[in-house]
């Protein structure tokens, strides 16, 4: 792979993750939401094999596969079930104000920017100038948790937290071993498995899945 | 222990029950001439303890051997305070000097006995009292203690035998500011411990201002008697202690028959005087309310404090 | 000996598959239980075997013994006896997915096993985050609104937690790769630490322990750990607080040994004194106040761990095995009071302070041990917290750590009002009928002594185990010196 | 060591021998049968308290143990030093005067303890309080000091929960007791942090030898001073002493007063005469000003207390407040190189210490006698029992003469010392000491003219008088072995009193105090400062003064003898009912009412007039009640601003999910801009 198509991949893929992760901030629609989500892990498993073959690691194309298949495909699925199952599609409401919520992600996003360069040293290769990407999502989607009222957003914003991860992780050290990357990734996919669990079991037992309601349980 | 300090307070004990009748009997026939009144005779007291002594005295149900013992504690509480104050000689005891930490407390016990026998027969008065009495002790006690302390800090003893002579010796000291203080602290002092006007009148029955005679209500014939005697006896021994520290001429500094004499003497003409000047003052003082005397107290203390400080400072 | 490590990984996943099989078998509740022993067991031995012959690897050095892991599963093991053992409920309080419930704590505890044995810190973070799950169902499994509410913070909360120390580690991983090929392996890390890379090394070591100390409860991330501790069932709060917290705060005194080797002590103080004092000042504020018997339990693990947090700040081998120490003694003192709770609610009904009266007079059983427990977490000798917290303080005023201590101890004596007043509140006081008490509590029959039988060991235990120069001293110095040695 | 090599050294093998007679007491007090409980575990504990009485007495007079190691799971590393118990002859000192209270306390528990005093627990807790009491002044590190030290506190708290669920104010008292115990637990925690981090070891030879000075040797001080003072119930931190010593059984109370309260004495003393020698000179004003303030305070409360036990806790405060005055007189005066009055000051405190140990015990186990047998510690509510109680009448009232320092008992001697260094301080060059020796002269006059007060009190409205109640009519003499602990505890406070000389002689070993020796066989004279005191022969004199007057008193009884009477003098007519009778409220009245501001008296005079005219009244209520000051300024806001902050910190955990996120968020940040830093 030449250097050049490298690092237009390589901004490529960084930039459709900043992008869905603003889109994620704006959004209010929660089936749009797990859209986003599937957009973001093609986008990742896309600088994972940028990353991978620059690298000219063979073992990139298996884990790009794993990502793929798990974060585009089994846990939105999981999450557009468990939705459906509860009958939400839209968030109801916000906890702060939209305008605010936006401010907010842009600043973040700045802070990313920001922390990265004196966090990554003397590092200047093109994969290590797109940390700062990975470090937004991972802000973003506390951001995100912090913010949005509902459960399904909530694991959305996790999710995209997790997105973060994984892609700063490649990008500053092309990935970690398999047995930890394997196991990262089951364990992500079961969290969001139970989650999923108890975002029914809330919808029957509650009848709603505002998590802002959830408060009996105080000093 | 030799056998002259041995005979000095010998001497002294026999001089003070000798004496203290007379004393009493002087000061109330003072007191009596110059209120215009005939009074008693100065022999009268003497007379009253016979008569006192020889009496039966009474006992109610449910009392202890307080009632019995109480009125033979002052007595005795009085007589040491006799043998320990250096009364007609400087003299004192090898083993048991004139301390005047031991003295005061020998007081204290006197003032103790009469107190518990205050309460011992459970009468409102006794219990009244008793309180009175003790709260005036307590507040009376630093100053005791300061004033005692400003005369020891020149000698650099806490012996009063040892005391009375540095100031015999060195006669400049008697007028300095610190003796004057302490001296005058030491007669409020003597006033408050022996149930003198303005603190307790020692001729009332009226419920609301007795003190003294609240504790003794209660007690008759020979328990009076001692009771009567210790209170007189510790009258004479505290005047006699007043008098050789503010005038401290003719007390006796050696074992010898005439200088003991001439001690002997003195004291006694010094007690008379001053028992007399006290009783002709008294005359011209109205008793003080209860809750007036700790701010007579508290003066007091003032100047011994006062009197302490100056003989750290002025010298 | 090497092939030792395996047991406690593999035999827990073959006893959860036999309660899975087993369903509602009464005997399942035992499985677990008989996991644990095993683990203790293995831990001792290990204990022995790193102490005559050095650490022992296996799986290619993805797993590894040292004395620090012998000594933790032995913390385990031990902590989970106990727990377990004391939390087999009552027959008549037993409900029908026993089986489930038993195959979860054997997962639990194969998890946890794994997290103390993997050289690797990836492998390491992948077992904390297997507890997570594990643990969701079992803070739920009471069913109900709190459990739901409780569960879902504890995930959220926790999982948050935990992916920030993923990325820590990933930074960690980065700044390795200038020696050569990027790793995680804590030995290849820690030989190493002078050529990783600095600034990515404090980044991720500040985001590991960030993100560990979420799991170890300490604040001001702490904030799942009272909600979950007081809506599990009494086994799983013993486990959570006695070795869930253990384990998280081991992942930070490994990661803390490497980034002391290679940037110096600054950083993992400031970082762990801030969170040691922020969580006893939480646990000050919240204790005083406290209405919920739990929750109070709750937040004195949190103290605790602010404790270790503090001593883990002041490091040096004084400190460093008085931490040690102190989460064997926390361990079974807390999981048994977890245990205690747990039969206090059974017996009034109810989690608040105000319903338990005068547990000393109507149940001896209950209020005995509790309050020997109290005085336990107190720091009353002759348990052993009170050698630690000693120590602790010591070697902080020693390591330069003054003012820190002297705040410490002006919030220690805030928790020690807050939670004697409240403790006896529950188990003290005039009775109108002092007689009609007396006579309510009929002697224990023999199942019900038999379940005292955990606790009075975990209690003995932690009484005599101060004192015992021989055999803990060795494995507790070997332990420190595996971490680093002498800093 | 080894356990085989103890025995060849008294000092070692007493300190086993305590430690075994504890552990034996604790096993017996478990598994003994309930009606030989009292007699096996009390007498178990009194051995061991004899046990520490020789040892204390051998390391005293300068038997040095080769020391006894305490084994810990802990690594011996630095700043860790191996935890030795070997008693220097100070410690010896407070361990055989720790060893001859337990002995008396627990010898009258085996006839009082009843209920859950003499339960398995109550006995197991008496055990392992009195061992741990007795092995805190053999430390020779912090940390065996530390552990000693909580053994203590542990096991009195457990006793003083004894009768809690007869009584509601012990669960409150205990909360007090405990939560002061912790705060001066965390203090020395604190202070001997600091000097062990300044000396790089916890063993006291270490922190000694590195004689530490400057910030670190002030902070220590002031860190453990204050550790120790609230051990010691000093004023401001005394609150836990008039709550804790009524609550708890009376043995209890007794070995708590007499004897748990000088560790913080012998603390003081270590500190300031053994770790930190020569500070500076305003150390010992502070030391000063802390003991004249607790002994002027708590002899103004005791006063007017009407509870017994209440009235005797406040007189441990004033107690503890003159020794350390004392103590602080004594560095004073080092400081300023009189060292020959000052060695005078340093034995008065120890002469005071010694002697309230021994007047304390008996009074808080006639107090114990008095509430077995009449189930009252409310003096308005005795009376009387003088006549009822005749061993515990005479034995309490020999404790109150001790109290009230007059002759021949051991408190007249230990004031007199007192006195005899104030009065020879040589003043004159320096004005500080000008100014300090005669107000602290004075108010130790004043606390002991109070203290005076304050006794005749007890013993005239408890002892004397007609009972006021029935409970008080009832009252019956105290069994064999608490009238022997009562006893016993009576002959050493006569005869402390009567052979000051040795006593003397052998306290000044324990500060190294010269200028002390003996006289007459038992009397005391102070070369340094020139005086002598010489009980017996003043008592020879006092007899060859009483017994004439007594044989005087005999004959004229035989010729006159003593006539009943129904009554003595009935104001004219008879006596109605006890309530007539002065009791321990209005005794103190006039005292309330100039002593007013500072004692935060109300007085509540509630009249009921009759129907017919409102001139004529039918029912008068006096009510009056005392405050402490200390507790309404300074504790009830205390408690009232941790108990606001609980509410405000309730705002941590309001139960919101995205609170919880948030300040994981904020840490988040926090960190990553403190790494980019």
């Amino acid at each position: 792979m030449s250097t050049d198509l490298y690092q237009q991949l390589l901004a490529t893929t960084t930039g459709l993750l900043l992008l869905t992760a603003v889109l994620q901030v704006w959004g209010r629609s929660t089936v749009r939401a797990i859209g986003l989500l599937v957009l973001q892990g093609v986008a990742l498993a896309g600088l994972v094999l940028t990353v991978g073959l620059h690298a000219g690691e063979g073992s990139a194309v298996v884990v790009a596969g794993l990502l793929l298949v798990v974060k585009a495909v089994v846990m939105p699925w999981a999450m557009l079930r468990s939705a459906r199952l509860i009958g939400v599609t839209r968030e109801h409401s916000s906890r702060v104000n939209p305008a605010v919520e936006l401010i907010g992600a842009a600043g973040l996003t700045l802070l990313a920017y920001a922390v990265s360069g004196p966090i990554l040293g003397n590092r200047t290769d093109a994969a290590s100038q797109a940390v700062p990407v990975g470090v937004s999502l991972v802000l973003l989607g506390f951001w995100q948790l912090l913010v949005r009222g509902s459960a399904i957003t909530q694991l959305v914003g996790f999710l995209m937290l997790d997105n973060g991860i994984a892609a700063i992780s490649f990008l500053t050290s092309g990935g970690l071993p398999l047995v930890v990357e394997l196991g990262a990734t089951l364990d992500v996919l079961l969290v969001v498995l139970i989650l999923g669990v108890l975002v029914v079991r809330m919808q029957a037992e509650l009848g709603h899945i505002d998590i802002s309601e959830l408060r009996e349980l105080r000093d | 222990m030799t056998i002259a300090s041995v005979a000095v307070v010998l001497i002294q004990l026999v001089l003070a029950v000798a004496v203290t009748p007379v004393l009493i009997g002087v000061m109330r026939t003072t007191r009596a001439r110059l209120e215009g009144r005939v009074g008693g005779g100065i022999m009268q007291p003497w007379r009253d303890l016979r008569k006192l002594l020889a009496k039966e005295p009474t006992r109610a149900p449910g009392s202890t051997l307080v009632l019995t013992a109480a009125p033979i504690l002052l007595v005795a509480s009085s007589l040491l305070l006799c043998a320990l104050i250096p009364l007609a000689s400087t003299l004192a005891l090898a083993s048991v000097p004139g301390d005047l930490f031991v003295v005061v407390s020998v007081l204290l016990v006197g003032t103790v006995a009469l107190a518990l026998l205050g309460l011992e027969s459970g009468s409102a008065f006794g219990g009244m009292g008793s309180s009175r009495h003790m709260v005036i002790a307590a507040l009376v006690e630093p100053t005791v203690l300061l004033s005692i302390y400003a005369l020891s800090v020149p000698a650099g003893t806490s012996a009063l035998a040892a005391i009375v002579q540095a100031r015999r010796a060195d006669p400049a000291s008697l007028l300095n500011p610190v003796s004057l203080l302490a001296i005058f602290a030491l007669v409020v002092v003597v006033i408050a411990e022996t149930g003198r006007l303005p603190v307790d009148n020692p001729s009332t029955h009226l419920e609301l201002t007795m003190i003294h005679e609240a504790m003794i209500l209660e007690s008759g014939g020979r328990d009076l008697g001692w009771l009567e005697l210790g209170s007189w006896l510790r009258l004479t021994a505290l005047l006699g202690l007043v008098a050789n520290l503010a005038l401290p001429w003719g007390i006796g500094q050696d074992a010898a028959p005439l200088t003991l004499l001439v001690g002997i003497g003195a004291i006694t003409v010094k007690v008379l005087v001053l028992g007399a000047v006290l009783a002709a003052a008294e005359v011209f003082i109205a008793k003080l309310r209860l809750f007036r005397v700790p701010e007579l107290l508290a003066g007091s203390f003032v100047l011994a404090f006062l009197s302490v400080s100056a003989s750290y400072l002025v010298f | 000996m090497a092939t030792l490590i395996w047991i406690p990984l593999i035999l827990p996943l073959l006893l959860a598959a036999v309660s899975i099989v087993a369903r509602s078998r009464s005997w399942t509740l035992w499985l677990p239980v008989s996991a644990a022993v095993v683990l203790l067991g293995v831990g001792v031995a290990l204990v022995l075997a790193v102490g005559a012959g050095g650490a022992l690897t296996t799986a290619g050095g993805l797993l590894r013994v040292d004395a620090l892991s012998a000594w933790m599963l032995t913390v385990v093991g031990s902590v989970a006896v106990v727990a377990l053992w004391g939390g087999i409920p009552h027959r008549t309080d037993r409900t029908r997915n026993i089986g489930s419930f038993a195959s979860l704590l054997c997962l639990f505890l194969a998890a946890m096993s794994l997290a103390v044995v993997a050289d690797n810190l990836g492998l390491m973070w992948v077992a904390i985050e297997l507890t997570t799950i594990t643990t969701a169902f079992l803070v739920g499994s009471r069913g109900g609104r709190g459990a739901l509410e409780a569960a879902w913070k504890y995930v959220v909360l926790g999982s948050v937690g935990v992916a920030i120390a993923f990325l820590g580690l990933v930074l960690l991983s980065a700044a390795s790769s200038g020696t050569g090929e990027p790793s995680l392996s804590w030995v290849v890390l820690l030989a190493h630490a002078g050529g990783l890379d600095p600034a990515l090394t404090r980044a991720g070591a500040a985001l590991a322990v960030l993100g560990f100390a979420t799991k170890a409860g300490l604040a001001p991330t702490h904030s799942w750990l009272p909600d979950a501790h007081s809506q599990a069932p009494a086994t799983v709060s013993g486990l959570m607080s006695g070795v869930l917290l253990s384990v998280a705060f081991y992942a930070i005194l490994r990661v803390q040994a490497i980034t002391d080797a290679a940037l110096g002590p600054e950083l993992m103080r400031v970082l762990l004194t801030t969170a040691g004092l922020l969580s006893l000042a939480v646990t000050a504020g919240l204790v005083i106040t406290q209405k919920d018997f739990k929750r109070l339990l709750a937040y004195s693990s949190i103290e605790h761990m602010g404790l270790l947090a503090l001593g883990a700040a002041a490091g040096g081998p004084l400190a460093i095995a008085a931490v040690l120490l102190h989460m064997l003694g926390h361990g079974l003192v807390k999981s048994s009071m977890f245990v205690l709770a747990g039969r206090i609610l059974g017996y009034t009904g109810s989690h608040d302070i105000a319903d338990v009266r005068n547990l000393l007079r109507r149940r001896p059983d209950l209020g005995g041990p509790f309050l020997l427990g109290t005085a336990a977490l107190l720091g009353f000798p002759p348990f052993v917290t009170f050698f630690t917290e000693v120590a602790i303080i010591i070697a902080g005023f020693q390591r330069g750590l003054g003012w820190q201590m002297v705040v410490a101890c002006g919030l220690l004596l805030v928790v020690f009002a807050g939670i004697t007043r409240n403790v006896l509140a529950m188990t003290v006081g005039a009775e109108a009928d002092p007689d009609a008490a007396r006579t309510s509590h009929a002697p224990l029959d023999l199942p019900a002594r038999f379940r005292q039988i955990p606790i009075g060991i975990a209690l003995g235990v932690s009484a005599v185990i101060g004192f015992a120069a021989w055999p803990l001293a060795t494995p507790l110095l070997a332990a420190v010196t595996a971490l680093g040695g002498a800093r | 060591m080894t356990v085989l090599t103890v025995a060849t050294n008294l000092v070692d093998a007493g300190l086993l021998a305590q430690l075994l007679l504890g552990a034996l007491a604790v096993v017996v007090a478990v598994v003994a049968p309930a009606r030989q409980r009292n007699l096996l575990a009390g007498a178990l504990i009194v051995t061991a308290g004899i046990a520490a009485a020789v040892t204390g007495s051998a390391a005293l007079l300068g038997e040095a143990g080769t020391g006894l190691q305490v084994p810990v799971a802990l690594p011996l590393t630095a700043p860790l030093e191996p935890l030795v118990l070997a008693p220097d002859q100070l410690g010896g000192l407070f361990m055989a005067l720790a060893g001859i209270v337990v002995a008396l306390a627990a010898l009258f528990g085996i006839g009082y303890a009843n209920g859950p005093a003499a339960s398995r627990t109550g006995w197991a807790a008496f055990a392992v309080f009195a061992v741990g009491m007795q092995l805190v002044p053999a430390a020779a590190d912090a940390v065996t000091f530390l552990l000693a030290w909580e053994l203590m506190a542990g096991g009195s708290t457990v006793l003083l929960l004894a009768d809690h669920a007869t009584r509601e104010p012990v669960r409150r008292a205990t909360i007090w007791y405990a939560v002061m115990t912790h705060l001066s637990f965390l203090f020395l925690l604190a202070g001997f942090g600091v000097l062990a981090a300044a000396a790089g070891g916890t063993s006291w030879a270490t922190m000694a030898a590195a004689s530490i000075a400057g910030p670190a040797a002030t902070l220590a001080f002031v860190l453990l001073v204050a550790g120790f003072a609230t051990k010691a119930g000093l004023v401001p931190v005394h609150v836990w002493l008039p709550r804790a010593h009524p609550e708890a059984p009376s043995h209890m109370s007794a070995a708590m007063s007499a004897a748990m309260v000088k560790m913080g004495i012998y603390g003081i003393l270590l500190l300031t005469l053994r770790l930190l020698p020569g500070g500076p000179r305003w150390w010992s004003i502070v030391l000063v000003a802390l003991g004249a303030g607790s002994a002027l305070y708590g002899i103004l409360q005791a006063s007017v207390q009407a509870d017994l036990k209440k009235l005797l806790a406040y007189s441990t405060t004033e107690n503890i407040g003159l020794i350390t005055t004392a103590i602080g007189v004594g560095l004073l005066l080092r400081s300023s190189g009189q060292f020959a009055v000052a060695d005078v000051a340093l034995v008065a405190a120890l002469l005071l210490a010694v002697s309230h140990a021994a007047f304390k015990s008996v009074l808080f186990l006639g107090a114990g006698s008095v509430l077995h047998a009449t189930g009252e510690r409310d003096l308005d509510l005795l009376g009387g029992l003088a006549a009822r109680m005749p061993w515990t009448s005479v034995t309490f009232g020999v404790g109150a003469l001790g109290a009230a320092a007059l002759p021949v008992t051991s408190g007249f001697v230990a004031e007199w010392a007192l006195l005899q260094s104030l009065i020879h301080v040589d003043a004159r060059a320096d004005r500080l000491l000008a100014i300090v020796i005669p107000i602290t002269m004075g108010i130790v006059a004043l606390t002991v003219g109070l203290g005076l007060l304050t006794f005749v009190k007890a013993y005239g409205i408890g002892f004397l008088a007609r009972p006021r109640t029935p409970a008080a009519a009832q009252a019956h003499e105290a069994g064999p072995a608490m009238r022997a602990a009562m006893v016993l505890g009576a002959v050493l406070v006569v005869g402390l009193g009567l052979v000051p000389g040795p006593l003397s002689q052998a306290l000044a070993r324990a500060v190294s105090a010269g200028g002390v020796s003996t006289t007459g066989g038992a009397g005391l004279l102070l070369g340094a400062v020139d005086v002598v005191l010489n009980p017996v022969a003043l008592t020879l004199l006092t007899l060859a003064i009483l017994v004439p007057l007594v044989v005087v008193n005999a004959v004229l009884a035989r010729r006159h003898p003593r006539r009943d009477v129904d009554l003595a003098w009935g104001c004219g007519g008879e006596r109605t009912s006890p309530r007539m009778e002065y009791n321990a409220t209005s005794y103190s009245e006039p005292l309330v009412r100039v002593f007013r501001s500072s004692l935060q008296a109300t007085q509540l005079v509630d009249v009921v007039h009759h129907d017919a005219s409102p001139l004529l009244v039918e029912q008068m209520t006096y009510t009056q009640e005392t405050g402490d000051v200390i507790e309404d300024r300074l504790y009830l806001p205390a408690t009232r601003w941790a108990g606001r902050l609980g509410d405000l910190a309730r705002t941590i955990q309001n139960g919101s999910i995205h609170r919880y996120v948030g300040f994981s968020f904020a840490a988040l940040v926090l960190v990553l801009v403190l790494v980019a830093l």
